[in-house]
C-alpha cells in the first residue's frame, strides 16, 4: 500500500517519475523526493539496523538531525554512510541498507571535486524567513552578501528579489559545515548529486566553498529533538515535525494510524497538520499539563483527543520489530493503542553548532528546554549574530525532566531507551557510566559513545545532557554541553582534497630543458618539487652501467648536466659584502669583481644550513647560488636578517632561480668544448682561472660562464637567461661527444671528491668543523672577533668535543663489496645479536666508483678524523661489510685535475 | 584559517605567511661576550604565553615584509602591534 | 545487514572523584596520561600512595583525548630508542598490569618513503633500531602493498612509494581505556584524583616548593611533579622558570565507521599524513602541527585539507570516506623535538616532564614509570638523564626532528 | 556562457619583466605606468605600453613589451638601472611566466584556487596582488575590467597551466 498522497508535495515534480532501488528492490519516486520520502511513500520502513543489536531502524527525521537512516549508495561512484533524509533521488539511484557501518568502494573515485573562495561583507547562513530578511537588509546597504541554504531552493516569497540582486550570491544545496577563526566559513555545495547520470560531465559534483566574511549572520533555525522511552527506536517512531514535513513537502503520509506525543506547541501544530493530511490520530499526548488553548481547540475541532500530563512508556513491535503498539500513560493510567506511527517531539534545539564552533557560548534556557546562544565569540573584530528561531528554539516548551529524560524507567527497560540509536547506546549505558564513577559529560560521552556517530548528537545530545543531569541529581546547567566541532555534517575526503590529486597534488617544477629530457626518455628523480634527470641510459643499459659510463665520461672526457635547479639569488647594495660576511662562515666582502667563492651558512646553533657559491658581479651586485632544496629558505633567511636585525645595511635580494638556466660542463675536455662554442672567450688556464666568471657569447647566446667544479674536474657552469636554456642545451649537446649525465652521476663525482651534500651528509646536527671544513670559516673574522651567524655556538665545548661525528671516507676492506647508504657503523666483528650493539656513526653516501676502482662511502663517524685506517663494520639490514676509514677525499686529494 | 593584517597588503590568509615566533628577541650585540647560558637563552628560550602574545610573521607569498602583531593564543584575536606598524 | 562486534566494555568501577586534602607527599599537576601513569607507578613501584593528581578540567581530557594513539619505539637516537622501547615493553604487559582492557593492538607501524632521501634516512633508522634490539624492518614497495593493499604502490601518485620502515610490534591502543585504566589502578592504590582543580600559583620556601594554590584551595606538597604538556611553560613560569617549549595546535580527525580496509598504521613524513583504522572501523588521521602557537585546541582548516589531499593521494579509496569530526590538541615542542624530564631548574623538590611534542601518548607507560622513579629517588632515572633541561645550555641536543616531522 | 570567456596565454618570451626595488622609489601617476625616483628628480623611462605593478612597499614589477635584444639583461633593465641609481633592477623576464586571462569569468576561474579577493572594487585596473594560486606563488594584476595578468615563476608555469585548464572547464 503506497502512502503517497494523490496530490501535494511542494518539492515534488510529479511529472517526472523515477525508479530507485534499495537492496535490489525497485521503489518508485518523483524528482524532488529524498530517499527517505521515497521509501516512506512506498511504505518501505526498514532503512538500516543497529550496529551491534541489529534492531530494525527506519526514518526518524527529515534533515540533518536524522540519526537512524544511513545507507550505502552503490550507484555512480558510490558512497558510504549517506543520510537518507538528505539524499535526493534520481533515476537509477541504488542504495543498500547498512548497520551503522559503511564500506569504501574499490578503485579510484573519478568524481570532480571543486573548491571556490568567496569574499563578502555579510554571510547569512540559512535562507528561511529570518535569513532572507537579514540578507536583504545587508544587500540594501550595498555590500556583498552570500546566503547559504541546504535546501534545493529558497521558499521565501522574497527569494527572487534576493537571487537577482547583483551583489548577492545565493548558494542552495549548500551546507555551512565549519565556522573557523576570523570568519573563515567552510560550506559544501551538492551540485549534481541529484542529477544522477544526467549530470553534465564537466560540472564538479561537489564544491567546497571557503567564504571569508566580514560579518556572519546565523539564521540556522532549529533542529527537532525526540522524546525518549523504552523501545523508542522502532521503525514507525518519528519526529512529529518531520512527519508533518513529509506530508507538506513530499506528499507522503508517514503513517496511517498514529499517536502524537509532544512537549511544546509546535508539536501540537504538527499534530493538527497530520490530522488534516489524513492520518488517523488516536490520541495526541502532551507532557505538559497546560497548552495553548487555540491548539487544543484545533485538535478538538478535528475530533482528535488530547491528553495532558501524559507520556509514552513503551512500544511493541511486530515480528519484524516495526512499531505496532504504543503504551501511553495518562492521568487515567496506561492505555495501549494500535498504531503504525508514533510521532514525538521533545522540542526544537536552536541550531547552535556554528555559533559554538566560532567560540560563542551556550546557555541552558528553561524556556526552550535547550541550549541557546549566549555570550558571543570573544573576537569583536568578526561580528557574529543569530536571528530567528536559532535564537530561541521551540515555543511554549516547558521543562519536565522526569518525563523528558526518562527518569523513572527501570534498569531492564533502560537498556532499550536509545540515546544514540546509530551507536546502539542507551540510558542503561549512561547509568553504568555513572555507577563507574564518571561525572563529566565528556567522560560519559566517551564511556557510552553517545553523540559520536554521524549525527554528532544533533538529535539526542540535549536529551543526553538532561538524562545525565537527572542521573547525577544535578541541574542541567552544571552538567553543561559538549563542544561542537567541525564539520557540522560529514565531508568526503575527496572533496577536501579538491584538485590537489595526482599530478596536481603538489606542483611539478621543471627546468627550461625539461622537454629535451622528456624527449630523451630520461628517468626523472623527484628532488623536492623538481623533476630532474636521474641518469641518461642508452638502449638496454642498466642504471648501474649508465652511471659508471657517465662518470667515466666526466673523469676522462667531458659531460654535461642540467644544473638549472640550483637556487640563485642576486644581491644589490653597498653593504652586501658586509651582510654576506655575517651570514656565511667565510669572508665574502674581500671578494674581487670577477671572482667566485665557496660559502657555508650555519644556523644560529652552529649547524650547517646550506652551502653554495658567491660571485661578485660588480661593486654592488652579487650572485649567490644555493642548494636546490634550500633556494627558498636561504632567501627567506637573508631577508629576515636584513629586515629584522640589520635594516641599516643596504642590501636587497631577488631570487633569480628560474631566470637562469644552467648547463654544467665538466671533464678534462670541457675547455675544448667551451672554446669551440665560444670562440671569443679566452679559456686558457691563465685567462680564465678557477673560481672566476666571465660574460661571453656561447653558441651565439648570451651566457655567464663560471669556472666552478662540483666534480673535481675542469668544469664550467654556463648560465643563460632561461628563455634560451633549451637552445644552449642543444648547442652543447651537439658540440660533439659531450655525454649528458644526471643527478646520480653528479652525486658520485662529488662524493669521490668528498664534497658533502647538505641534507644528505648533514642532518642538522653537523657543524662545518665536523665536515672537515674548518677552512671555510674565515680565520680573519675569527681573529678580529667578527661575529657571523652560528659563530657563538661553534665555540661551545659541546661543538668541540673530540668525539663529535666527523665526515670520513670508507672503503670496503675487500675492495669490492658495496656499502649501503644508511648503514650503521659498529666495531669490526661485533656480535650483531648482542643488542644493543654500540654504534659509532652511519653511512651518509655510498656509490660504486669507476675512478677509484672500488665502492666507497662517506660517513659521519664519532671522532672520525682520529680513526683513519681503523676497520669497522658497516651494517645494513643486519649484514656487516668490513670497511676501512679513510680521508673523505678519496679521489684526487691534491686537486690536480681541476685545471684540466 | 587565520587572517593576518599585512601592513602593506592588508588582511590576508595565513597560508600566505611564514611564522616567526616571538617578536622582540634581538640578536645579541656581541654574542662572543655571552656565556653559554645566556647564549642558550637567545637561541632557545621564547615566551609561550596562554593569552596575548607579540609575534612576528612574514608575508612570504606577498610583499615579503616582516611585521609584528599581537595575537591571543587562545581566542586567536589579532591586533596590529602599534609599536611595529611603521609602514615604510 | 551485517552487525558489528561491540568493543569490550569498561570495568564496573573506574575511580572515585576525590576532594583535595590539605597535604600530599607528591602533588602531580596534570591528570593526563603522563600524570596518571606517574601517580600509578609512584604508588605501585615505590609505595608512595599519599599522592594527588590535580587536573584543571576533566581527567585525560587534554592531549590524551585528542591523539591518534599510535605506539612505536623506532626512534633514531639511542636515548630516544631507550625511553620509547622501555615504554613499548610496558605497553606489552599493560593490560595485565592494570587488569583492564586497553585494546592494545600490535598491528605494526610503517613509515613510507617517497624519495631517495627518505629511503636513505629510513634505512639509517632501521639499522639503528635493529642494532638497538628494536624490531624494525625495511620493506620494499611490493611488501608495503601486501601489508596495506589499499595503499597505492604503483607509480601513479605524485610521489610514488619507494619503500617503508616497519615496526611489527608498533600499533595502537584505545586512549580512554588507557587513561581510565591508570586512573582506576592508581585510585585503587590510594591516589586522590581531583578534577576541576586549576593551579593558580605556588608557595615556596627557599629552594623548595611548599604548596600548590588551586581553584579548590591550598594543597601542601612534599614534592611537585609537573605533567602538564602544553601548559607546562605557563606553570613553570609561575615558579620563575623559563622552559624552551612552544605550544602548538596539532589537529586530528576521524571518519565514520567503515569496514576494515587497513590493518596496519601508515605514516608518511614526505606526504604528511598518518592513518590507522581503529577498532570500531573509523579512520583516525593526523598531520603536522600548525605553525603558530596556540592554546585554543583548534587549528586551521587548510592543514586538514592538505592532509586529506595527502591521504587520497596515498589511498585512492579514501576519497569517498567522510570526515566526521576534527579537533586539535596542544603539543609542547622543544627545540630538538625531544622531551624535558628531570629537576625543574633550581627547585629542589620540583620535577618537570614535558616537551613530548607528538610523542606523548606512546611514551605514557615508559615515562610514567621513569618519571615516578625520578621523583621517588629524587634523582633522574637512567633513561631520563639525557633529557635534562641543561642540555640546551651545553648544546648536547637529541635531535629527533627527522622522527617528528610527522611523528606519532 | 560563451567559448570566449577565458583566454590563456602562456610563454616565457614576448614580454620583459623586471624586478625593481629600492627605498628611493615611488609611483606617482595613476595608471601606474611610470616609476619615479622619490626625490622627484628622475623619471624612469619605462617604455610605452608597460605596466608597473607594485608588489611591496618598495618593490615593483615592470611588465614591458618585448625587445629583440639577445643579451644577458634586457635593454629596459639597463636603462632603468641607469635612471634609478640606488635601485635594484633585476631582469626577471625568464623567471616570471605571464598568463593573461580575459573574459567575464576570468576572476571566477582563479577563485577556484586562490583566496585573494579579486573583485574590481578591491582590485581596480592597475592594481596588483600577490598570493597563492593552486599551491604556486603568483602575482595578479588587473589590466582591464575583464582582464587579469598573472605572473608565476617559470618552473611552476606548466603546473599552473594544467591547473587552469582543469579549473576553467566549466566556463569554456
Amino acid at each position: 500500500m503506497s502512502s503517497r498522497l494523490p496530490t501535494g508535495g511542494t518539492r515534488l515534480d510529479r511529472s517526472r517519475p523515477v525508479t530507485i532501488s534499495i537492496d535490489g528492490q525497485d521503489v518508485p519516486a518523483f524528482v524532488g523526493d529524498t530517499l527517505a520520502s521515497a521509501l516512506l511513500g512506498s511504505d518501505v520502513r526498514l532503512v538500516s539496523a543497529g550496529i551491534y543489536s541489529g534492531r530494525p531502524r527506519g526514518v526518524m527525521g527529515v534533515g540533518a538531525e536524522e540519526s537512524n537512516a544511513f545507507v550505502q549508495v552503490t550507484s555512480g561512484p558510490g558512497e558510504p554512510m549517506v543520510r537518507a533524509t538528505e539524499l535526493e533521488v534520481h533515476e537509477g539511484l541504488s542504495v543498500e541498507r547498512i548497520a551503522g557501518r559503511g564500506w569504501l568502494p574499490e578503485g579510484i573515485d573519478h568524481t570532480r571535486y571543486d573548491k571556490v573562495w568567496a569574499h563578502c561583507e555579510v554571510l547569512v547562513v540559512g535562507g528561511g524567513e529570518a535569513g532572507v530578511t537579514a540578507a536583504l537588509e545587508a544587500a540594501a546597504r550595498g555590500v556583498r552578501v552570500v546566503v547559504c541554504d541546504d535546501r534545493p531552493a529558497l521558499t521565501d516569497a522574497r527569494a527572487g528579489e534576493l537571487v537577482s540582486h547583483p551583489d548577492v550570491r545565493v548558494l542552495t544545496r549548500t551546507t555551512v559545515v565549519g565556522a573557523h577563526d576570523h570568519h573563515h566559513l567552510v560550506a559544501v555545495e551538492r551540485r549534481t548529486d541529484h542529477l544522477g547520470d544526467d549530470a553534465p560531465p564537466d560540472v564538479a559534483r561537489r564544491r567546497l566553498w571557503h567564504v571569508k566574511a566580514a560579518e556572519v549572520v546565523l539564521a540556522t533555525g532549529t533542529q527537532e529533538r525526540p522524546l525518549v522511552f523504552p523501545d523508542n527506536d522502532r521503525p514507525g517512531v518519528m519526529l512529529a515535525g518531520a512527519a508533518a514535513t513529509y506530508v507538506r513537502r513530499y506528499g507522503v503520509l508517514p503513517g496511517h494510524r498514529g499517536v502524537v506525543w509532544v512537549a511544546h506547541d509546535d508539536g501540537l501544530a504538527d499534530a493538527v497538520a497530520l490530522a488534516d493530511a489524513g492520518v488517523e490520530l488516536l490520541v495526541v499526548a502532551d507532557v505538559r499539563t497546560t497548552v495553548t488553548p487555540a491548539l487544543a481547540d484545533a485538535l478538538a475541532e478535528r475530533g482528535v483527543p488530547l491528553v495532558l500530563g501524559a507520556e509514552v512508556v513503551g512500544t511493541d513491535g511486530d515480528d519484524d520489530g516495526f512499531l505496532y503498539r504504543v503504551h501511553l500513560r495518562g492521568p487515567d493510567g496506561v492505555v495501549v493503542h494500535d498504531v503504525d506511527l508514533l510521532a514525538v517531539s521533545g522540542g526544537l534545539n536552536p541550531a547552535v553548532q556554528l555559533w559554538s564552533q566560532a567560540g560563542g557560548k551556550l546557555a541552558w534556557s528553561t524556556e526552550a528546554a535547550g541550549f541557546v546562544p549566549a555570550a558571543p565569540p570573544p573576537d569583536a573584530a568578526y561580528p557574529l549574530s543569530v536571528v530567528g528561531s536559532a535564537l530561541t528554539g521551540a515555543t511554549g516548551a516547558v521543562t519536565a525532566p522526569a518525563t523528558f529524560f526518562c527518569g523513572d524507567v527501570d534498569d531492564a527497560d533502560a537498556a532499550r531507551v536509545y540515546l544514540d540509536p546509530q551507536r546502539d547506546a542507551t540510558l542503561a549505558d549512561v547509568r553504568h557510566a555513572h555507577l563507574a564513577g564518571l561525572t563529566s559529560v565528556e567522560h560519559v560521552k566517551r564511556f557510552t559513545t553517545i553523540g559520536t556517530a554521524s549525527d554528532q548528537g544533533r538529535g539526542f545530545g540535549v536529551l543526553t545532557v538532561g538524562v545525565l543531569a537527572q542521573v547525577l541529581g544535578r541541574p542541567v546547567t552544571e552538567v553543561g554541553t559538549t563542544t561542537y566541532r567541525p564539520p557540522y555534517t560529514p565531508l568526503p575526503f575527496g572533496l577536501l582534497a579538491g584538485r590537489d590529486r595526482g599530478a596536481l597534488s603538489d606542483p611539478v617544477r621543471v627546468t627550461a630543458m625539461h622537454d629535451r629530457h622528456l624527449a630523451a626518455g630520461v628517468p626523472l628523480e623527484d628532488v623536492g618539487q623538481w623533476k630532474r634527470p636521474w641518469y641518461f641510459p642508452q638502449r638496454g643499459e642498466s642504471m648501474h652501467d649508465a652511471v659508471l659510463r657517465e662518470c667515466r665520461a666526466v673523469r676522462e672526457d667531458v659531460g654535461m648536466m642540467d644544473a638549472s635547479t640550483l637556487g640563485k639569488i642576486v644581491c644589490h647594495g653597498a653593504d652586501v659584502g658586509e651582510m654576506l660576511d655575517r651570514v656565511y662562515t667565510g669572508l665574502m666582502s674581500s671578494l674581487k669583481v670577477g671572482k667566485v667563492r665557496y660559502g657555508v651558512m650555519c644556523s644560529p646553533d652552529g649547524m650547517v644550513a646550506d652551502d653554495g657559491t658567491v660571485a661578485r658581479l660588480s661593486d654592488d651586485e652579487w650572485l649567490l647560488t644555493t642548494t636546490t632544496g634550500n633556494a627558498a629558505s636561504v632567501l627567506d633567511t637573508l631577508e629576515e636578517w636584513q629586515q629584522t636585525e640589520w635594516p641599516d645595511l643596504d642590501a636587497r635580494f631577488t631570487s633569480v632561480t628560474e631566470q637562469w638556466a644552467v648547463v654544467a660542463l665538466a671533464g678534462p675536455r670541457s675547455r675544448d668544448v667551451l672554446a669551440g662554442l665560444a670562440p671569443d672567450l679566452d679559456v686558457s688556464a691563465e685567462g680564465f682561472a678557477f673560481m672566476e666568471w666571465r660574460d661571453a657569447t656561447v653558441a651565439g647566446l648570451p651566457v655567464r660562464v663560471m669556472r666552478i667544479s662540483f666534480s673535481g674536474e675542469l668544469a664550467y657552469e654556463l648560465h643563460v637567461p632561461a628563455a634560451w636554456g633549451g637552445a644552449l642545451w642543444d648547442a652543447v649537446a651537439s658540440a660533439g661527444g659531450v655525454t649528458p649525465y644526471g643527478t646520480e652521476t653528479m652525486h658520485v663525482l662529488r662524493a669521490e671528491k668528498g664534497y658533502p651534500i647538505v641534507g644528505q651528509d648533514t642532518d642538522g646536527t653537523v657543524t662545518p668543523v665536523d665536515l672537515g671544513m674548518a677552512w671555510a670559516i674565515s680565520p680573519k673574522k675569527v681573529r678580529e672577533g667578527r661575529d657571523f651567524v652560528g659563530a657563538r655556538s661553534l665555540v661551545r665545548d659541546e661543538s668541540n668535543r673530540p668525539d663529535r661525528r666527523h665526515l670520513v671516507g670508507l672503503v670496503p676492506v675487500d675492495g669490492s663489496t658495496a656499502i649501503a647508504e644508511g648503514s650503521q657503523l659498529v666495531d669490526a666483528g661485533a656480535d650483531l645479536a648482542a643488542v644493543p650493539v654500540p654504534m659509532h656513526g652511519h653511512v651518509t653516501s655510498a656509490y660504486a666508483s669507476v675512478a677509484l676502482g672500488t665502492p666507497f662511502a662517506l660517513a659521519l663517524l664519532d671522532g672520525g678524523r682520529d680513526r683513519l685506517g681503523e676497520e669497522l663494520d658497516a651494517v645494513d639490514l643486519r649484514v656487516p661489510v668490513r670497511v676501512r676509514v679513510t680521508e673523505p677525499v678519496p679521489y684526487d686529494p691534491e686537486g690536480e685535475r681541476r685545471d684540466g | 584559517m587565520l587572517t593576518l593584517p599585512c601592513p602593506f597588503c592588508g588582511p590576508r590568509d595565513e597560508t600566505e605567511f611564514g611564522y616567526g615566533g616571538e617578536a622582540g628577541v634581538a640578536y645579541p650585540e656581541r654574542p662572543a661576550d655571552l656565556d653559554d647560558a645566556a647564549w642558550a637563552e637567545y637561541l632557545f628560550l621564547r615566551a609561550n604565553p596562554r593569552g596575548w602574545f607579540t609575534e612576528r610573521w612574514v608575508h612570504r607569498a606577498g610583499c615579503r615584509q616582516w611585521f609584528t602583531v599581537r595575537r591571543h593564543t587562545v581566542t586567536n584575536e589579532v591586533v596590529p602591534d602599534a609599536a611595529a606598524q611603521e609602514v615604510r | 545487514m551485517r552487525t558489528s562486534e561491540r568493543l569490550p566494555g569498561h570495568p564496573d568501577f573506574l575511580w572515585a572523584t576525590a576532594d583535595p586534602k590539605s597535604s600530599y607527599d607528591v602533588v602531580v599537576v596534570g591528570g593526563g596520561g603522563h600524570g596518571l601513569a606517574t601517580a600509578y607507578y609512584l604508588a605501585a613501584n615505590h609505595g608512595i600512595t599519599n599522592v594527588a593528581v590535580i587536573e584543571k578540567g576533566w581527567l585525560a581530557g587534554g592531549n590524551m583525548a585528542r591523539n591518534t594513539t599510535i605506539i612505536r619505539s623506532n626512534y633514531l637516537w639511542d636515548e630516544s630508542a631507550g625511553i620509547y622501547e622501555h615504554s613499548l615493553g610496558l605497553w606489552e604487559g599493560l593490560e595485565e598490569e592494570l587488569d583492564c582492557e586497553i585494546l592494545f593492538s600490535q598491528r605494526g607501524v610503517m613509515n613510507v618513503a617517497h624519495s631517495l632521501g627518505d629511503v636513505r634516512e629510513g634505512r639509517r633508522r632501521v639499522n639503528a633500531n635493529q642494532l638497538n634490539g628494536i624490531d624494525a624492518q625495511w620493506l620494499e614497495p611490493d611488501e608495503v602493498g601486501k601489508l596495506a593493499p589499499v595503499l597505492d604502490v604503483t607509480d601513479r601518485p605524485r610521489y610514488p612509494v619507494m619503500g617503508a620502515t616497519f615496526q611489527p610490534r608498533g600499533g595502537i591502543a584505545k586512549h580512554d581505556y588507557v587513561a581510565w585504566g591508570y586512573a582506576r589502578a592508581a585510585a585503587a592504590l590510594g591516589v586522590d584524583i581531583i578534577q576541576d582543580c586549576e593551579v593558580q600559583g605556588f608557595e615556596t620556601d627557599g629552594d623548595t616548593v611548599t604548596a600548590v594554590k588551586t581553584s579548590r584551595g591550598r594543597i601542601a606538597c612534599g614534592r611537585l611533579a609537573l605533567c602538564a604538556a602544553g601548559h607546562s611553560g605557563v606553570l613553570a613560569s609561575q615558579l620563575g622558570v623559563r622552559l624552551p617549549v612552544q605550544s602548538h595546535p596539532l589537529q586530528a580527525l576521524v571518519s565514520e565507521l567503515l569496514d576494515q580496509v587497513l590493518d596496519t598504521v601508515v605514516m608518511s613524513n614526505a606526504v604528511h599524513v598518518y592513518v590507522s583504522q581503529a577498532h570500531k572501523g573509523e579512520l583516525v588521521m593526523g598531520a603536522g602541527v600548525d605553525a603558530h602557537l596556540g592554546y585554543g585546541q583548534r587549528g586551521s582548516f587548510h592543514v586538514i585539507e592538505e592532509q586529506m589531499a595527502a591521504a587520497v593521494e596515498l589511498f585512492p579509496v579514501f576519497a569517498r570516506a567522510h570526515v566526521l569530526r576534527t579537533w586539535a590538541g596542544i603539543v609542547d615542542v622543544t627545540p630538538d623535538a625531544s622531551p624535558i624530564v628531570g629537576h625543574l631548574a633550581q627547585w629542589a623538590n620540583a620535577y618537570v616532564n614535558c616537551g613530548w611534542g607528538t610523542g606523548g601518548f606512546k611514551a605514557t607507560p615508559g615515562i610514567g614509570s621513569v618519571f615516578a622513579d625520578t621523583v621517588a629517588h629524587e634523582a633522574p632515572h637512567r633513561l631520563a638523564e639525557p633529557y635534562a633541561l641543561d642540555r640546551f645550555v651545553s648544546g648536547r641536543l637529541i635531535d629527533e626532528h627527522g622522527a617528528a616531522a610527522v611523528a606519532h | 556562457m560563451t567559448a570566449e570567456v577565458l583566454a590563456l596565454r602562456e610563454g616565457p618570451l614576448g614580454t620583459e619583466r623586471l624586478d625593481v626595488s629600492g627605498p628611493a622609489l615611488t609611483i606617482v601617476d595613476e595608471p601606474f605606468r611610470t616609476l619615479v625616483d622619490v626625490r622627484g628628480t628622475t623619471t624612469a623611462p619605462v617604455v610605452d605600453g608597460a605596466w608597473t605593478w607594485r608588489l611591496g612597499p618598495d618593490w615593483w614589477l615592470v611588465d614591458a613589451p618585448a625587445s629583440d635584444a639577445v643579451a644577458l639583461e634586457s635593454p629596459v633593465a639597463t636603462s632603468l638601472r641607469s635612471a634609478l641609481p640606488g635601485a635594484s633592477v633585476v631582469d626577471v623576464s625568464s623567471l616570471r611566466t605571464v598568463f593573461v586571462l580575459t573574459g567575464p569569468d576570468a576572476r571566477a576561474v582563479l577563485a577556484h584556487g586562490c583566496s585573494l579577493d579579486l573583485d574590481p572594487r578591491v582590485l581596480p585596473v592597475g592594481a596588483c596582488v600577490q598570493g597563492m594560486l593552486a599551491q604556486a606563488q603568483v602575482s595578479i594584476g588587473r589590466t582591464d575590467a575583464d582582464a587579469l595578468r598573472l605572473h608565476v615563476r617559470a618552473s611552476f608555469a606548466r603546473h599552473l597551466a594544467a591547473w587552469l585548464r582543469d579549473a576553467s572547464v566549466e566556463y569554456l
